[in-house]
């Protein structure tokens, strides 16, 4: 398990606890470095990648680029927490999440594939099972309000998700950007089955993270019209498929 | 000899008992042996093309 | 430990012991059936009949033990993340399955003589029963899920909670019996038993134990082998 | 948003939203609750309506289609999150996996189970159950279905990610009810045969807290396994 109590230094980083703010607030994040070297993990009894060093600081947005099966997920969820890293090592600031389990660090926020609505909630209960899975409460009203508003959600807020379309379960799913202070967004394919106007508010909301100094780490195949690194998975694609004793 | 077939009655009883019991314990022997067996020649059968392969 | 971590390892150590394996288990099965048909006297109650017993009991003990290897095996796998460990278990189950299958079947051909009926819920054959589940429920973990290693650490998990629970298991099913059939009918207890009942007993015990370590041998090199192949083909896949 | 997050906070919201959910449309709570008075009441039709019959069995009628209600309400306890992306969600808790499964079960067990024990009394009528046993049925019902739900959340755990994984998970959980079925339905007969039926209780609360040490951290690594 990471550190259950959470390394003094990293305490003092974040604001301390005040009622949510709206969501056009501005939370002011001085966020450690996440320093990925050497990198190395298996899926299925394969290496996916080897050897994979990056650095994401402070107010920097890197792509995850590559073709499927490249690891763009995998590695997503490595740094979330899902999975050990075969080899190398994963440092935030001064806590390790190499051996991490998933556990919260007070750090991330995490949008997979799939959307995570329970479909007899409605949104507002879904957003509240969020939050209170996070954090205990449910979000402030005022920002989740602002938040529904920025997605074009506030229609849907009291309706159960089942009726939503695909386009606005996904956009439910990024609601959760909105709801908590967190430093580190990670986002799997935050693109898909969005349309160019939703696009751009996304765009917006990730550009007002990296300003308050927050950092995002984003698989995508499609320009988001965010200027960040960029990193090829397939730069790292393992020379050793698999250790010699198997072979 | 017919009298230590016979088992004193309970014949039936026990050979059956002794021979399923062998035939249960050679059958899963001798599959054990075959599949080990097999499995390496399959192996072997890869493991060069993919030296010679690489 | 870590050393049988390799593959290569491991075979090279299971050649040193597979031949001695095999010299101990001839000579104490021919020993064992010897002292078991022919030399052991038949019981005054029981006549030639009681000779199942050396067949059942030992058969019940290695179904028992071979669970305890098994949850060994996946401790082992899960706590060090041991690959060849994790195979062990996969190896050991089918042993140990077909044990407990003879246990109860063995079981059942006694009792038809002894009491008129195949089947008798005496605590012992019924705990041999469930164990008998908890086998079958460990390999069919095995092969439920899709992706091996994964199938593999959950079915080390089951036997883990398994084997804590044999005990209490073990406990309640005697004390059910003892609820429902005050008298102990299966007089099976060591120690009283004479010499000449004892000794092809322990003889056939120790025919299984060996038996148990060639087999599982094999069955480790085809566990090894089997997850080389399928290394092997995803390499091809990639190509 | 320090160490002291209030995990307590969590738990109980982990806690209501299941509930809720067991108890909307397609929960499992009516479903189980449903099974239970249907299946019991077929006993008679097979074996009878004969009263004495049904006396000597009803208490061991009871307990088993009650393990059943609770192993079929099982099988989506986590399944569904798994589906629909809520268990990461869940995992990246600061609960922990271990709490989050503890509250899961609870859950299980207030809104699937509980219903249950509360109407056992009822089919204890229609199974001409003996007029002194029934504080014990429910008493041994209390103290006995949270194994089941404990010891069930590792089979749905084990069998997350396995298509139609119901059938598979009863194979695993089954053999492991036994004792709680044998001490539930023996603490009800003692009581009825006018014996002691304190030992039996007894060994059920045992039982049951065996299943309380086991069942969150097993199904906990079950669940990260499916995670990875």
């Amino acid at each position: 398990m990471r550190a259950a109590s959470l390394s003094p230094s990293f305490a003092t980083l974040y604001p301390e606890i005040r009622p949510l703010m709206t969501a056009d607030h501005i939370p002011r994040y001085n966020a450690p470095a996440l320093v990925a070297d050497g990198l190395a993990t298996t899926r299925g009894g394969r290496r996916v990648f080897e050897g994979l060093s990056f650095t994401v600081s402070s107010g920097e947005l890197l792509y995850l680029r590559g073709p499927n099966g490249s690891g763009k997920s995998t590695l997503l969820r490595l740094i979330a927490g899902y999975g050990k890293a075969h080899a190398g090592s994963l440092m935030f600031g001064d806590s390790d999440w190499t051996e991490a389990s998933p556990a919260f660090d007070g750090a991330m926020i995490y949008a997979g594939h799939e959307n995570a609505l329970k479909p007899v909630l409605t949104l507002r209960e879904n957003a509240a099972a969020y939050t209170g899975v996070m954090t205990g409460q449910a979000p402030d009203d005022a920002r989740l309000m602002a938040g529904a508003a920025l997605f074009g959600l506030t229609t849907l807020l009291d309706r159960p998700a089942r009726f939503f379309s695909s386009g606005q379960k996904h956009r439910a799913n990024l609601l959760r950007f909105t709801l908590l202070d967190r430093p580190l967004w990670l986002m799997d394919e935050p693109t898909v089955g969005l349309d160019a106007a939703n696009r751009d508010v996304l765009a917006d909301l990730m550009k007002r993270h990296l300003k308050a100094g927050g950092m995002i780490i984003a698989a995508t195949h499609d320009p988001i019209g965010v200027e960040g690194r960029e990193l090829a998975l397939d730069d790292f694609s393992p020379k050793v498929v698999i250790d010699e004793d198997w072979l | 000899m017919t009298e230590f077939l016979h088992m004193g009655g309970y014949a039936t009883f026990v050979w059956t008992a002794y021979g399923l019991t062998a035939a249960a314990l050679i059958v899963l022997a001798l599959s054990s042996i075959r599949g080990a067996q097999k499995t390496r020649e399959r192996v072997e059968a890869l493991r060069p093309r993919r030296r010679k392969g690489e | 430990m870590h050393r049988f971590a390799n593959p290569a390892e491991f075979n090279r150590l299971a050649d040193a012991i597979l031949p001695w394996a095999k010299i101990i288990m001839a000579a104490a099965f021919a020993y064992g059936l010897y002292l078991a048909l022919f030399t052991s006297p038949p019981d005054y109650q029981q006549g030639e009949s009681v000779r199942i017993m050396y067949v059942h009991v030992p058969a019940a003990w290695m179904s028992m033990f071979t669970y305890m290897v098994v949850a060994a095996a996946s401790f082992t796998a899960l706590v060090w993340r041991h690959p060849v460990a994790l195979l062990a278990g996969k190896a050991a189950a089918p042993i140990g399955a077909t044990f407990t299958a003879l246990a109860l079947i063995t079981g059942m051909l006694w009792g038809k003589p002894m009491w008129g009926t195949y089947w008798v819920w005496d605590g012992r054959l019924t705990s041999v029963l469930v164990l008998f589940f908890l086998y079958l429920g460990y390999m069919a973990l095995w092969r439920g899920l899709d992706e091996e290693d994964k199938a593999g650490r959950a079915a080390s998990i089951l036997a883990l909670v398994g084997v804590v629970n044999i005990p209490i298991i073990k406990f309640s099913v005697d004390w059910w019996n003892t609820l429902h059939q005050p008298s102990s009918v299966m007089r099976m207890d060591g120690p009283t038993m004479p010499a000449e009942m004892l000794w092809p007993l322990l003889t056939v015990a120790l025919a299984f134990k060996a038996y148990f370590i060639v087999v599982f041998l094999y069955r480790m090199k085809l566990e090894i082998n089997l997850r080389k192949l399928t290394v092997l083909s995803s390499i091809e896949a990639r190509g | 948003m320090s160490g002291g997050v209030n995990t307590s906070a969590i738990f109980r919201a982990i806690f209501m939203r299941d509930v809720r959910l067991a108890w909307s449309q397609g929960g499992t709570g009516t479903m189980a609750l449903s099974f239970f008075l249907i299946a019991v009441t077929l006993f008679p039709f097979g074996v009878g309506p004969e009263p004495q019959t049904l006396a000597r069995i009803a208490a061991g009628v009871i307990w088993v289609v009650a393990l059943l209600a609770c192993l079929l309400s099982l099988d989506r306890l986590y399944q569904a999150d798994y589906e629909d992306g809520s268990l990461d969600d869940l995992a990246l808790s600061p609960l922990g996996l271990t709490g989050v499964a503890a509250a899961k079960i609870l859950a299980h067990w207030v809104a699937t189970i509980l219903p249950l024990v509360a109407l056992s009394p009822i089919l204890g009528m229609l199974m001409n159950l003996d007029a002194g046993a029934y504080g014990m049925l429910v008493l041994s019902l209390l103290v006995g279905t949270p194994a089941l739900s404990l010891i069930g959340s590792v089979g749905a755990a084990l069998t997350v990610s396995v298509r139609r994984g119901g059938v598979l998970m009863s194979l695993l959980v089954l053999p492991l009810y036994v004792p709680t079925l044998i001490f539930g339905v023996g603490a009800i007969d003692a009581a009825a045969g006018m014996t002691d039926p304190l030992p039996h209780l007894a060994f059920l609360g045992a039982v049951t807290l065996v299943a309380l040490v086991i069942g969150p951290i097993a199904s906990a690594a079950a669940l990260k396994l499916s995670l990875e």
